[in-house]
């Protein structure tokens, strides 16, 4: 049991690197963004199966809520300046027309 | 004007959970000898939670949560708090911050005090880091009408 | 086979399956034509696969004070996750982001074997 | 309405110190000491923005005036059916995204959907909102007041809104016997970008 906790950690490590490529070569920023959350999700994962392994769940569970409620802010932060810029945009075009 | 961009899934969402976020941050800083954490990671929590609701409320409506001349206020009075525990050890003979002394005032055990004096600094830092990261978004948005 | 080896190989198969959900959304964010097909992929394939791997985790540590803290978080990111994706998509609404539809692929292409 | 008030701070307290107790593992005077006050201090905190009404909420205060009815509070026991549901809606939609993700043709035909809802409260929309996010093929982009704009994956993942049993769910939590939640001749479909609203 306690090897196969290493296995899964070791593979979830190998599918982080998945969603990079869509961070790296994403053709917009939303997806960008996208894609660092999806790394975000897995990371989670990876860091509550690393508390098993290391026997102090309690304690990587105190850090994964806090990764959770960090990555939640930062998405929302980012979102509502794109958003902002959005709306620049547009009015600006209205004024064109 | 914050009508416009207002997203009532995100609003809504945050002002759920931006006072468990709350007391998430306060268990971080009291629980601080026991788990990982402490004063600092503590107050960014407090100041994420506030900042949350900034952000999807705008930052008019937020004033009834933190107004915004408080954040400087709160960042001295941390401080404050910090280095009146360590003067305070240092007035009652000791070195500073050194924690037992406090002893002869609190009417608890040596090693209690220990805990209190640790528990009195964690919050002053908590406090400072809150008060002055919400002030330096305040003081980011100066003058930004879409705020 | 007690009850044990019943609940570790429950607890393989749900860490399993979940690890599995969440290589398919990584596939699906690289495989999927646009940025709102891709929202898919993330919004529903990596909530199942945290919720499932979580799930695992609880059947492995049985009833205690980390189980509690582990359903925290399955509904912490069951309501954060849904929220984040609605807050990006309709930030990329807003930036006129253009939607992938089939029909217009088709045209497309039609155009191309006409010329 | 401050009896209401005080109820519900009441409640939202008991709350937050039953997530400290699942949090704090310590169980001594202590601890819970500080937990009691942690909670007060936080409820203290937040006590002028949770009295605070938000612009659609004065909204859906005016409606219900105007309709002469109660403000409508969320039905617990009907929650406790709903959640396992939405539980089961994410399995499937997760089996069916990964079904479409690992085809090598990948069938996809998005589809982008407005409709509206005569659901009673900002509560319920953003309900509906998260759950339609959660459940096969349809993602929510915005919400307009009622009005909803949906992205859908597939014809097949446009049905649970289509046959309005997910909004009616949603509608139960609030209401025992809702009226027409989603008439159909309000639901328009865009498959293309050429002369879309967009």
């Amino acid at each position: 049991m306690g090897n196969y906790f290493i296995y899964l950690s070791v593979v979830l490590s190998i599918i982080i690197f998945v969603p990079l490529y869509r961070v790296l070569a994403g053709p917009t920023i939303c997806d960008r963004i996208l894609g660092a959350g999806a790394i975000a999700t897995k990371t989670m994962v990876l860091i509550l199966v690393i508390g098993l392994v290391f026997n102090r769940l309690d304690m990587f569970i105190d850090i994964t809520l806090a990764y959770a409620v960090l990555n939640f802010i930062g998405t929302i932060a980012i979102a509502k300046y794109l958003d902002i810029l959005g709306f620049k945009k547009e009015k600006r075009g209205y004024k064109k027309k | 004007m914050t009508t416009d961009f207002e997203n009532p899934i995100v609003s809504l969402v945050s002002r759920v959970l931006s006072p468990f976020i709350m007391l998430f941050a306060l268990y971080v800083i009291f629980h601080g000898h026991y788990s990982p954490g402490g004063g600092f990671q503590g107050g960014t929590m407090l100041a994420a939670a506030i900042l949350l609701v900034r952000l999807s409320s705008g930052s008019e409506v937020a004033q009834l949560q933190l107004k915004r001349g408080v954040g400087t206020i709160l960042g001295s009075f941390g401080v404050l708090i910090y280095f009146g525990t360590g003067f305070l050890c240092l007035l009652l003979g000791g070195k500073f911050l050194d924690y037992e002394l406090l002893a002869r005032i609190l009417p608890v055990s040596k090693v209690m005090a220990h805990n209190w004096g640790i528990l009195f600094v964690e919050i002053g830092v908590g406090i400072a880091v809150m008060g002055l990261l919400v002030a330096i978004y305040d003081d980011l948005l100066e003058g930004d009408p879409d705020a | 086979m007690d009850l044990q080896h019943l609940l570790n190989l429950l607890t393989i198969i749900l860490t399993a399956a979940g690890a599995f959900f969440l290589l398919v959304g990584s596939v699906g964010l690289l495989r999927l034509p646009d940025f709102y097909t891709r929202t898919h992929a993330t919004g529903k394939a990596d909530t199942l696969g945290i919720m499932l791997v979580i799930t695992g985790l609880i059947i492995n540590q049985g009833i205690s004070v980390n189980s509690a803290k582990l359903l925290i978080i399955v509904a912490f990111v069951g309501l954060t996750n849904p929220t984040a994706t609605n807050a990006l998509a309709r930030a990329a609404y807003h930036l006129r982001l253009k939607p992938w539809f089939k029909k217009d692929k088709q045209k497309k292409s039609e155009k191309k074997e006409k010329e | 309405m401050k009896q209401i008030f005080f109820l519900n701070s009441i409640t939202k307290f008991i709350l937050l110190f039953g997530f400290w107790l699942l949090l704090s593992g310590h169980y001594d005077v202590q601890h819970i000491s500080m937990g009691l006050f942690s909670s007060l201090f936080v409820i203290l905190f937040n006590l002028k923005l949770r009295k605070h009404y938000f612009y659609r909420e004065k909204l859906d205060e005016a409606r219900a005036k105007l309709e002469d009815v109660q403000p409508y509070r969320i039905r617990i026991g009907r929650l406790l059916y709903y959640l396992p549901w939405l539980v089961w809606q994410i399995v499937v939609a997760s089996f069916q995204v990964a079904k479409v993700v690992l085809h090598p043709k990948m069938p996809i035909d998005p589809a982008l959907m407005r409709f509206k809802t005569g659901l009673p409260n900002t509560e319920a929309r953003v309900i509906l909102g998260n759950s339609i996010t959660l459940t096969p093929g349809t993602i929510t982009v915005q919400i307009e007041d009622d009005e909803f704009l949906v992205h859908a994956l597939m014809d097949a993942s446009q049905s649970g809104i289509l046959d309005g049993s997910l909004p009616t769910e949603v509608a139960k939590l609030y209401e025992k016997k809702p009226g027409q939640v989603l008439r159909k001749e309000d639901i328009k479909i865009s498959k293309s970008n050429k002369g879309a609203e967009v």
